[in-house]
């Protein structure tokens, strides 16, 4: 474990910047703290917090400068491995026949900074679904091959985290190149910083670093270990996958249908959903095509709309799948949960609607 | 006896549904009628009982051609009952809102609607077909409005960012910029477009008018002055309904409004004219330089009493609005607050600002928790309504040998001089010409 | 992700709305090259019409055509024109081109079949899907005992393949049953839905594999049918159809329980998706 | 698959604010190849020009208000093969449907001092009410890349991208930081058809719901959740008595917050 400075952070971000990366990380804008490009570090969100619940998110000044001071936001990384929204490709009419235009996509380097644990198992996941499985997706694989990952361990949770009972953090374990812990003390802020790959290595070599002493290595403990204590959520996840198979037909479906809005939200917040849609289209001529491929949630009725009407019609259906997928079938189809206790789902409902709470409700009155 | 009627069901090329008729007897015009028969939609009626933040994307709806000028109206007329001033960056992008506006609005009449007239095509798309640069050019300057207003208020119709005490976001500097560049093309080609209407074909028409406009002692105006006319008119514009009067004739769904005589409740009162004839006419010398040079180069005098040349003096007006558009991008510094705060209070608050067709005025009677009692709204079309039948009677009586058609078609001309805006005048317009 | 393009050989109106596409690879196609047109009974192929979009069609021809019949291979498609895809599609002529992606899915169970009985039942458009596996079964005919083909359709209008269902019904070693729902017109056959079939015919229940294609809700009674005559649950394979985007798990469309019908499917063993197939709004 | 005649395009109008049609004229980049692949056979705001019908595509802008409209739009459908309707008011009834929920003659003589000259009547209704309509565009006003989208499906005889769900999922593809969450401010997007590009939430505002209800709206929660916000009963009322008034969830919705 090694030790860097607070400047240091932006020797940091010139390396990776001067090996052609461009980073991406958090910073404030339109009131939460989101991912956006970063030019230097004063773009973070230096001495800001958020404070987070059902339904709620806001920020709040902290009394220090700490620059991981927050945990996650309203984004997540999905929004630059596959973006929202894809053109797949174009074609064009050519007299009878047509043709597909393929064009080679320049795709640049990304550093990600401040990643958090249950981001990394988030990350996993996807990959699982792009590019460990029989088929790979190439818009997923060109992007993923390129990042350059910094994590952040959680020096704090928030009112909606529950990585703890996910198994997904607050420590950051694997899937980064570089992992830091900030320690903020009077007169002295610095990050403790772990190498997770060679080229991690490299990178720190030309930042201005020390060995970590016992003393710092336990305070990293210390501060996981804190933060572990703070979590706002749990959940049990116990025989999850049965629990839920078993309860297709529970009563709570009906009641959590009554303040769902299908929305959405909550699946575009997810780290982790993945679902898409398409669009072919054509302009005014008729001549040429174009396939689009948009991010898509289970909540809306094209969903599964098959000729003659949709298969899940009713919000019940719609939120059992949701939550039913996440916590169950996921694990039948990926052989991992879905779910990373992020917290996003609930902080982003717009009614509060809490996957913990519908867990609990379920196993108490099965 | 001979009498002929002339009679146009469906005005085109004008906002909304209107028609016209003019009855002639022998060789006199008898009657003239600008119907509007656009359905009403009772906007005041339903304004009672609204909030009064709800006014500016409310009215905005009365005319999807203009909906600054109703969102603009309704705010300075709430901020008058509340007492509240917005000044600073924040009146600066007001106008700058306008200004889209107005380049879009004039833009659409001058070309889409306007010169195919003088050239006698049916549309601006058949006129595409002789003239395709120029139709180009026309949308493409019709377009950089619309740039202006998405960008400050979401979008270009019914924009969403306009609020009492200001707007609900600013732009950065950075986001205004890709305008600015938009804009220099703009203003050389609204430059190009004073020149190529100065050489349309005029019919000899000089009207006396009173025109009646904003005043305001350093800009051309938009959002504030002093009414003023060139017949001695001179108000604040809370004093409006002291001097205006509407009245409903059955022809019409819009109300027709004439100036009082001072002293008398007579209704038959003084026509007057509003729009960019007006304005002009009113306030040339506070065009900017280019404006102006481009005015007087086109053969334009500081006053202008033909209507039918109004489309040189909308032209004027657009290359105004991309300098003006250019200057308080050059000078916008964002504000540190979106709006001004605002608290509800009883009271009544008058606004007026000058929509692309001419002033539009609005009144609203408000309670303590800002809730809406009474709304009064003045759109320019309907103040233009009676003048507009009576040059249509001059017209007419001045080129009574004409062949039908060709009478049919200059007396709609005649009425698109004025670029009238129906879906306005009903918040209601219908053509008929009858010779007997 | 980038459709090949192919080109309709052969246009065959099947009835009024259902039709039968024959489609080459277009040469130059460089992955069709490579891949050959080869698939397995069950399987389908992504089909795209210029300008309007795509759509999961089963391949409904023979998977093992005799040597050089054709060549180069075809793929054939039964569509149903119901929405604005598949119609757009039932104005195909012959030359006209389109995309296709795949073949993709699962396929029936050609070899655990061998040996045994087998019980197919089809329900309208389902038989398409059904055939490539009639086909093979019928070009290895001594691999399997008896051979039972259950067909039900509206109406007498709505018989597929009517030609080749002729001939079938001519063969000794092929049972075949064609029911309507409403007989119109010179019907003399069955009428009834097709579960109606399954108490007529005779196989050994322990013995049978049972394969099953169309409508949900026919393919739920025909089970309950099978089941009363003791064909086991694991001799069961029915062919699911969800809404599909991308047909490679990505899109998530096709969820159906743990499973997606893309690549899981969309030949499932019965007993393996029991578990959801009884439940409403999965 | 080449074309063979052009097809016509007529555009209608009924009680409305032209904006709807205005954005086809704002769609400046557009216009001259839609002039290219359609025949302009009927549209006053734009040419003098009328070729009589059929007309292959009608484009209806505004909503019925008075008895000679009813029979208008009779006759707009039996000269319209497709007819799409653009707009508020021609898919809900507009702004001023608002007087479906007054008594008409106090709405008439608040604005016009001669009520005897006025006729309408007293709802104000969507075309759809009328007549059979192929397909509804929404907004108030459309969106102009939306009506593009339907032109160019319609030419090409593909079903129009024009998703039913909620303003959210657009907030989301954008990377919009939701007003509600973030900041309080009450928003109606969670129950309203998407369409516009999420405009408002954009701009630091909330939702008002100018694209009318989305497939499955449950208003009923969302309203829940705007008093625990702050919203009195007036607010709630006025909200969804707006340019979609009498659309019939936020028509519903409206009702139960009336005293
Ligand atoms: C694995 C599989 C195999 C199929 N095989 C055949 C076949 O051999 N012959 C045949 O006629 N039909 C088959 N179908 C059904 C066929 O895909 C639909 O009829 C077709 O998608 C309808 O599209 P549309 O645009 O014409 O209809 P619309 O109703 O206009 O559909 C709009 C969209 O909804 C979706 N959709 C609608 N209906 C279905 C459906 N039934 N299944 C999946 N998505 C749907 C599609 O995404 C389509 O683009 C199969 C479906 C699946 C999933
Ligand atoms: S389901 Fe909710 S808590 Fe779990 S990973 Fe997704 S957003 Fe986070
Ligand atoms: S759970 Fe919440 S965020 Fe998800 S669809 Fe329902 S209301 Fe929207
Ligand atoms: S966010 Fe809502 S109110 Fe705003 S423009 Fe979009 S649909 Fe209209």
């Amino acid at each position: 474990m090694q030790i860097i400075d607070r400047n240091s952070l932006d020797i940091l971000f010139d390396t990776l910047k001067r090996r052609g990366f461009n980073l991406v990380g958090p910073t404030i804008r339109d009131g939460a703290i989101v991912y956006d490009r970063l030019t230097s570090t004063a773009d973070l969100p230096i001495g800001w917090t958020d404070e987070q619940n059902g339904g709620t998110y806001r920020l709040k000044k902290r009394a220090d400068v700490a620059v991981f001071g927050y945990t996650v936001g309203p984004h997540s990384w999905k929004k630059l491995l596959y973006p929202s929204v894809q053109r797949l490709w174009r074609a064009k009419r050519d007299g009878e026949n047509f043709q597909f235009i393929t064009e080679d996509e320049e795709v640049s380097k990304f550093a990600f900074i401040g990643v958090r644990s249950c981001e990394l198992h988030a990350i996993a996941i996807q990959d699982k679904v792009f590019i460990n499985g029989k088929y790979i997706d190439p818009v997923y694989k060109l992007r993923r091959e390129n990042v350059f990952i910094v994590t952040v361990n959680c020096g704090k949770a928030s009112g909606t985290c529950f990585c703890v009972s996910m198994n997904t953090g607050p420590r950051a374990t694997f899937g980064f190149d570089l992992a830091l812990t900030e320690i903020l003390e009077d007169n002295h802020h610095r990050f403790t910083v772990e190498v997770g790959t060679e080229r991690g290595a490299e990178i720190l070599r030309e930042v201005p670093h020390r060995e970590a002493d016992e003393e710092e290595k336990a305070k990293v403990e210390d501060i996981v270990a804190k933060t572990a204590r703070q979590m706002g959520r749990t959940l049990d996840t116990t025989d999850i996958k049965d629990l839920l198979y078993r309860n297709y037909e529970h009563p709570r479906w009906d009641e959590v249908a009554s303040r769902c809005l299908t929305c959405g939200n909550c699946t575009l917040v997810c780290p982790t959903c993945f679902c898409t849609t398409v669009e072919d289209v054509t302009d005014l001529t008729g001549e040429h095509a174009e396939r689009w491929r948009k991010w898509d949630s289970c909540f809306t009725m094209d969903f599964s709309y098959i000729h003659g009407g949709s298969i899940r019609s009713s919000s019940k259906a719609r939120y059992r799948q949701w939550m039913t997928h996440k916590l169950a079938t996921w694990i039948d189809q990926f052989g991992t949960s879905g779910c990373v206790g992020c917290g996003r789902c609930i902080t982003w409902c717009p009614v509060a609607i809490d996957i913990t709470e519908e867990v609990r409700a379920i196993r108490g009155k099965e | 006896m001979k009498s002929r009627t002339i009679k146009v069901n469906y005005l085109a090329r004008v906002e909304g549904e209107g028609a016209l008729y003019v009855k002639i007897k022998n060789t006199t015009v008898v009657d003239v009628k600008l119907k509007i028969f656009e359905p009403p939609r009772f906007f005041e009626a339903f304004l009672r009982g609204r909030a009064f933040t709800e006014a500016p994307d409310i009215t905005a709806r009365i005319c999807g051609i203009c909906p600054i000028a109703y969102q603009m109206s309704a705010v300075h007329a709430m901020e008058d009952a509340l007492d509240v001033v917005v000044d600073g960056q924040l009146r600066a992008l007001r106008r700058l809102i306008y200004c889209g506006e107005w380049i879009e609005s004039h833009s659409l009449h001058v070309y889409m609607l306007h010169a195919p007239d003088f050239l006698g095509y049916e549309s601006a798309i058949h006129m595409a077909r002789d003239y395709p640069e120029i139709v180009q050019r026309g949308l493409q300057l019709k377009k950089v409005g619309n740039e202006i207003v998405t960008h400050l208020g979401g979008r270009e119709i019914h924009p969403i960012n306009v609020r009492v005490g200001g707007f609900y976001k600013v732009p950065t500097k950075q986001e205004l910029k890709p305008l600015a560049e938009r804009l220099k093309w703009a203003r050389n080609a609204a430059f190009e477009t004073v020149r190529w209407t100065a050489t349309l074909p005029f019919p000899e028409f000089e009207q006396d008018y009173e025109f009646v406009a904003l005043q305001h002692p350093e800009e051309y105006p938009f959002n504030e002055g002093r009414l003023v006319s060139n017949k001695g008119l001179d108000i604040a514009v809370r004093d409006y309904d002291d001097y205006f009067v509407e009245e409903h004739v059955p022809h019409s769904n819009a109300l027709h409004s004439v100036l009082k005589e001072q002293g008398s409740d007579n209704l038959t009162g003084r026509l007057y004219l509003v729009g960019p004839l007006a304005r002009y006419n009113l306030n040339f010398h506070r065009l900017s330089p280019l404006a102006q040079d481009a005015a007087r180069s086109a053969g334009l005098s500081p006053v202008c009493r033909n209507p039918f040349q109004s489309i040189i003096v909308r032209s004027v007006e657009i290359l105004y609005a991309c300098d003006e558009a250019l200057r308080l991008i050059q000078e916008y510094e964002p504000p540190e607050k979106p709006a001004v705060e605002v608290q509800p209070r009883a009271a009544t608050g008058y606004g007026c600002t000058e929509a692309p067709r001419g002033i539009l005025y609005h009144r609203y009677r408000i309670d303590d928790d800002g809730t809406i009692l009474d709304a009064k709204i003045v759109p320019p079309t309907s103040q233009n309504q009676k003048i507009i039948e009576r040059d249509l009677y001059q017209f007419v009586s001045k080129n009574i040998e004409l062949p039908k058609q060709k009478l049919t078609q200059q007396c709609e001309q005649t009425i698109r001089n004025y670029d009238p805006c129906i879906s306005c005048a009903t918040h209601f317009l219908k053509l008929n010409i009858e010779q007997e | 992700m980038l459709p090949d393009l192919y080109r309709v050989q052969r246009v065959r109106q099947e009835t009024h709305d259902t039709f039968t596409l024959e489609l080459e690879p277009m040469s130059g196609g460089q992955q069709v090259a490579a891949k050959g047109v080869s698939f397995a009974a069950g399987q389908f192929n992504m089909l795209y019409i210029f300008g309007v979009g795509e759509v999961p069609i089963s391949i409904s021809g023979n998977p093992t055509p005799r040597k050089v019949r054709v060549s180069p291979p075809r793929f054939v498609h039964t569509t149903r024109a119901v929405g604005t895809v598949t119609k757009a599609m039932g104005k195909l002529k012959r030359g006209d081109v389109l995309g296709v992606r795949g073949p993709f899915g699962s396929h029936w169970p050609m070899e655990e079949a061998v040996g045994k009985d087998i019980v197919m039942v089809a329900g309208g458009i389902g038989l398409a899907p059904l055939r490539p596996a009639l086909y093979q079964f019928l070009s290895q005919r001594e691999n399997y005992n008896r051979i039972i083909l259950l067909y039900g359709t509206r109406s007498p209008a709505d018989i597929l393949y009517r030609r080749e269902l002729e001939q079938w019904r001519a063969r000794f070693d092929l049972e075949v049953q064609v029911t309507v729902d409403q007989a119109m017109g010179a019907w003399h056959g069955n009428v009834g839905v097709v579960t109606t079939l399954i108490p007529r015919v005779s196989f050994d229940p322990l013995r049978t594999i049972a394969l099953i294609c169309g409508p949900e809700i026919m393919m739920r009674f025909t089970i309950l049918e099978l089941q009363k005559r003791g064909v086991g649950k694991e001799n069961i394979f029915i062919s699911m159809e969800r809404n599909m985007k991308c047909a490679i798990g990505f899109c998530g469309h096709c969820q159906f329980g743990p499973t997606f019908i893309c690549k899981d499917g969309p030949v499932f063993r019965y007993d393996r998706i029991q578990e959801w197939f009884g439940k409403r709004e999965i | 698959m080449t074309r063979k005649r052009k097809p016509k395009l007529a555009v209608w109008k009924f009680a409305s604010c032209d904006g709807c049609q205005l954005s086809l004229l704002d769609c400046e980049d557009e216009l001259l190849t839609v002039v290219d692949e359609v025949e302009i056979a009927y549209f006053l705001e734009a040419s003098r020009a009328v070729v009589k019908g059929p007309y292959d595509l009608s484009l209806v802008e505004g909503s019925i208000t008075t008895p000679l409209d009813v029979r208008r739009i009779q006759q707009v459908r039996q000269a319209s093969k497709f007819l799409v309707t653009i707009g508020a008011c021609a898919t809900a009834g507009g702004i001023q449907a608002l007087r479906n929920f007054k008594d008409i003659n106090e709405f008439i003589s608040v604005v016009y001092a001669r009520p005897e000259y006025i006729e309408t009547l007293d709802k104000s209704t969507p075309i759809a009410n009328h007549v059979f309509v192929d397909f509804e565009l929404r907004g108030c006003p459309i969106n102009k890349r939306q009506l593009i989208e339907v032109i160019s499906a319609f030419l090409q005889g593909r079903k129009p991208n024009t998703p039913a769900h909620s303003v959210c999922i657009e907030c989301k593809l954008r990377g919009t930081v939701c007003v509600m969450v973030a900041h309080g401010t009450p928003c109606l997007g969670p129950i309203t058809h998407t369409g516009c590009g999420a405009i408002c939430p954009s701009y630091h505002r909330g939702c008002y719901g100018c694209f009318g209800p989305m497939e499955t709206p449950n208003t009923a929660s969302l309203s829940a959740w705007w008093s625990r916000l702050g919203a009195k009963e007036q607010d709630i009322l006025r909200v969804f008595r707006g340019f979609n008034a009498y659309a019939e969830a936020f028509r519903k919705e409206s009702e139960v917050h009336e005293k």
